[in-house]
C-alpha cells in the first residue's frame, strides 16, 4: 500500500507558495485543520485564496491568517461572527465571494468528482444568481454552477492511517471530505495516525487515493465558539 | 404580543408526525422544545446530524458535536452523521419535509431575505438559501416589525433576497399567516390582546383577511 | 426516532403497481434485493421500468423477472452474462437503455441531491451523446445528463435500525446507497434489523432519512457468479 | 507472438510507483500478476474497492466480495470499500492514474470501441466509457487482429466507439504502439521473432516506423 506520511504540518505545508488557491475543511471552529493553520502562519506567505464554509473567529482558526493579512480572497457561506472577516469585507481589503453553503459543498464534491457544472435551485431570483445560466427542469428554475478545485487542501480527521484513508469524528467532517477530494494535493492531519490495514475498510470516510500526505497532527485545541450545556438532571 | 417562546410555542403546532425538520438559528431553534413527545420527528442540522438531542451536561460536552449554530450538542438514539455534501443532498433533494427560519422581510408572493444588508452587514447566506429553494414547506417565524417599528410583511422585499415564493407560513408575535399562491398574507390567527385592525396597521404587504380571525391559546 | 419496520416483502412491495419505475440496488449479483425480487415475481405484476446497473443471471435477480416477461424496460449499464437479456434486447422485445456505469450511478446520486443535470465526460463521440447537450469546459467537451428518480427504490443492506439506517458489507454497497435516495418510497431489505440506537451514528453509510420502509430479509442465498479461487499456501 | 500472460507481463512495465490502477476484464487482470513487489500500486475496482487483493483460498470466499468481472476477491492491507458513485467520481475525478482495458478496435486517432457489435453482441459499456472519458493514461491490450485475420489497428473505427482519443499505447500480442498525438501508430517494439514487415501488413492504420525497432526481451 502506498504510504504518504509525512514528519509534520511544517513539511506537509513547505511547498505552498503565496498566491496559492487553498480549501480548508471545517464548519466554525469544528474540524479546522489546526496544525496546517499554525505552519502557514510560520511560513507568513501572502495573497492566499481560500475555500471554507467560515472563517473562524478573530483569534482562532483561519481568523489568525486574516488577522496577518494573508489571505487575499474568501469563498465562504458565512461570516458569522468573525468581526475582522466583516470589517475586511465591507472595508473592501479582503475579496469575498459569499455562496450558499450546499452550493459551496457540492461545487467542491464536483471539483473532486470530476463533474465541471451542474445545476441547483439555490440562489434563483438572488444576486448569486447574477451572470449564471438559468435553466428551467421540469417547471423549476435552477442555476448553473461550476465545481470548485484547489492547488492545496488541508483536512483534518479524526483518525487516518499512512495509506491516507481517513475516519472523521461528529460533526467535524463536514466539509473535509470532500476537499480532500478536490485538492490537486490534499494534505490531512490526523489526531491518530495508524498503519494501513488498523482501520476497517468499511468505516473509512475519504479513500485514501484523495490523499496525498497525512501526518499525526499536535496540541489540539478544539475550541468551542458556542458552549451551550442543559442541567444535569437529578 | 407573543414572547420568543410564544412563536416558538405556536410554530410547534406545524410539526407532523414523521417529519424531518430544519431549523434556523435563533427562535426556530426553540422550536424543539415544545414539540409533543407523542410525534416521532428528526431534527437535522446542516452541518451534518440527523437527531439533534438536547444541550449536553457540563461533562458531556464534545467540541466534534455542534449544531449549525456552532452550539455544543448532542444526539438521539438513532442518530446519523454525514458530510456537508451529502447534508444538502438531503436538503435539495427534497427529503427534508420542513424548514424554519428567521427573516428580515418577507415579502407578499413569498420571498424572503434574511443574510445581508448591503453596505452595513455581511453575515452571510448559510444554508438559507438551499433550504428555502428546496424544502417543500416552509415556515418563518420573526417579529412583525423590526426594531424601528417598520412592517416586516412587505409588499416587495426591500432587501437582497434569499430565496423567491418560498414561505409558505409567517408565525410574528402578532400573528399567524400564511402566503396566498396568488399574492398577500392571509391572516389566519391573532395573538392574544391584538386586533385585526392593529396587524394591519403594522402589515405593509396586502393582508387578507377573510371571516371573524380566531385568537391564538395557549 | 421515526419507526420505519414492516413486516416482511411482501407488505413492503403490497402497493407497487404495474408500469411502476423502479430502482434495483446490486452489482451482479451481489447486494441485490433478493426478498424484494421473490415478492415481486409472487405478485405477477408487469410493464416495470428497471433502473439497475446489471439484470442478473437468466435463473437469478433481475433475471427471474425478465423471464417471467415482467420486465418493459431496463436502464442499465451492462447485460454481460444474462443470455435472456441479450435475446429480448436484441429481438426488441425489452427496451433497454445502456448508460455508462459512471453516469447512471451519478444520474441517480443526482436524482437523491435534487441536481436536476450534470456534466459528464463519458460518453462524448459516441452514440450515447446523440441527442444530449454537448459543452466544453476548460478545453474538455462534456454531455450533459439528466437525473433519475424512481417511484420505488429497493435496496439491500447488511445491517439496519428501525430508524431506516443502513450498513453496507464489502462490495454489496455498490449502487444501493444512491438508489435509497433516489426513490420516492426506498423499500431496504437487511440481514439483520436491530432497534435505532445499535448502529454506530459514524458508521452508518445510508441515513435513515432516505428509508421508508424496512424489514429483516431471509434465507439470503447470496449466489455467487464467478468463484475464483487460489491456491492455500501451505 | 506474444502469449496473453506475456502481453500483461509486458504492460505491467508501464506500471510507476504510487500509481492507483483500474484493471479491465480479460487480459488486463493478469496485469497484476506481474507488477514487481518492489512497486506501491493500488488496484481498483469500479464496483466500490481500492485494493484489491489475490483471488481467495477457497475457505475464504465471500459473496459480498467481487471484483468489476464478477469474481470473488480478497482485499489488501489499507483497503478501502465505497459506493458506485464515490467509484466514479475517483475515475472520473482523474484520481485514478492508469486504466488498463481489452479492445475490438483502436483508430489511429486513439479512438477505442469495445461495447457493442450492432445486431450481434451488446454486452454494455460498463464502466469503460467512463474510464477512457477519465483517465490521463490508458493503454489497451489486445490481439493484434481478429480471429478472422482482420486488423483491429485501422484507420477509423468501424464498430460504435467507446471514447474517442484516448488511447495512449496499445500492446498486442505483436507490438507496443503509441498513439501519436497527430494521428498514426508508432512503432516502439516488436514481439520477439516479428518483423516490422508483418506488424506493418497487419495494421490497417498510419504505422509510423522511425529508426530501428527493437524486440521485446522477456
Amino acid at each position: 500500500m502506498i504510504n504518504k506520511t509525512v514528519k509534520d504540518a511544517k513539511e506537509a505545508v513547505a511547498d505552498i507558495p503565496s498566491g496559492a488557491f487553498l480549501m480548508m475543511g471545517g464548519f466554525g471552529l469544528s474540524g479546522i485543520p489546526e496544525n496546517c493553520i499554525s505552519a502557514l502562519l510560520e511560513k507568513g506567505i501572502k495573497d492566499l485564496t481560500i475555500v471554507s464554509n467560515n472563517a473562524g473567529v478573530d483569534d482562532f482558526g483561519i481568523g489568525l491568517l486574516l488577522k496577518k493579512k494573508m489571505v487575499k480572497k474568501m469563498i465562504s457561506s458565512y461570516v458569522g461572527e468573525n468581526a475582522e472577516f466583516e470589517r475586511q469585507l465591507l472595508s473592501g481589503e479582503l475579496e469575498v465571494d459569499l455562496i450558499p453553503q450546499g452550493t459551496l459543498a457540492e461545487r467542491v464534491r464536483a471539483g473532486g468528482a470530476g463533474i465541471p457544472a451542474f445545476f441547483t435551485p439555490a440562489g434563483v431570483g438572488t444576486e448569486v444568481a447574477e451572470g449564471k445560466e438559468i435553466r428551467e427542469f421540469d417547471g423549476k428554475l435552477y442555476l448553473m454552477e461550476r465545481w470548485l478545485r484547489a492547488d492545496f487542501s488541508l483536512v483534518k480527521a479524526w483518525k487516518g492511517d499512512t495509506a491516507g484513508n481517513l475516519i472523521f469524528k461528529g460533526t467535524a467532517r463536514n466539509f473535509n471530505p470532500m476537499m480532500a477530494a478536490a485538492g490537486k494535493i490534499c494534505i490531512a492531519e490526523v489526531e491518530e495516525l495508524v498503519p494501513a490495514g488498523e482501520l476497517n475498510p468499511n468505516e473509512i470516510h475519504t479513500p485514501g487515493i484523495y490523499v496525498q500526505r497525512i501526518f499525526e497532527g499536535k496540541n489540539y485545541e478544539k475550541r468551542i465558539e458556542q458552549r451551550t450545556v442543559s442541567q444535569a438532571k437529578s | 404580543m407573543l414572547s420568543k417562546e410564544q412563536i416558538a410555542q405556536r410554530i410547534a403546532k406545524e410539526v407532523k408526525n414523521g417529519q424531518y425538520i430544519n431549523l434556523g438559528i435563533g427562535i426556530p431553534t426553540l422550536v424543539a422544545n415544545y414539540i409533543p413527545d407523542e410525534l416521532e420527528v428528526v431534527l437535522q442540522s446542516e452541518n451534518g446530524l440527523l437527531g439533534i438531542g438536547p444541550f449536553p451536561t457540563e461533562d458531556k460536552i464534545d467540541p466534534d458535536l455542534i449544531n449549525a449554530g456552532k452550539q455544543t450538542i448532542t444526539m438521539v438514539k438513532g442518530s446519523v452523521l454525514f458530510n456537508s455534501a451529502e447534508s444538502f443532498a438531503m436538503i435539495r433533494g427534497g427529503h427534508v419535509h420542513l424548514t424554519i427560519l428567521g427573516a428580515m422581510e418577507v415579502s407578499e408572493n413569498g420571498d424572503i431575505a434574511n443574510w445581508k444588508i448591503p453596505g452595513k452587514m455581511v453575515k452571510g447566506m448559510g444554508g438559507a438559501m438551499d433550504l428555502v429553494a428546496s424544502a417543500e414547506n416552509i415556515i418563518v417565524a420573526m417579529q412583525h416589525c423590526s426594531r424601528d417599528g417598520a412592517s416586516k410583511l412587505l409588499k416587495e422585499c426591500s432587501l437582497p433576497i434569499t430565496g423567491i415564493k418560498c414561505v409558505k407560513k409567517i408565525v410574528t408575535d402578532l400573528a399567524v399567516l400564511e402566503v396566498s399562491p396568488k399574492g398577500g398574507f392571509v391572516l389566519k390567527e391573532r395573538a392574544p390582546g391584538v386586533s385585526v385592525e392593529e396587524i394591519q396597521e403594522k402589515t405593509e404587504g396586502k393582508l387578507i383577511v377573510e371571516g371573524e380571525i380566531p385568537e391564538m391559546v395557549f
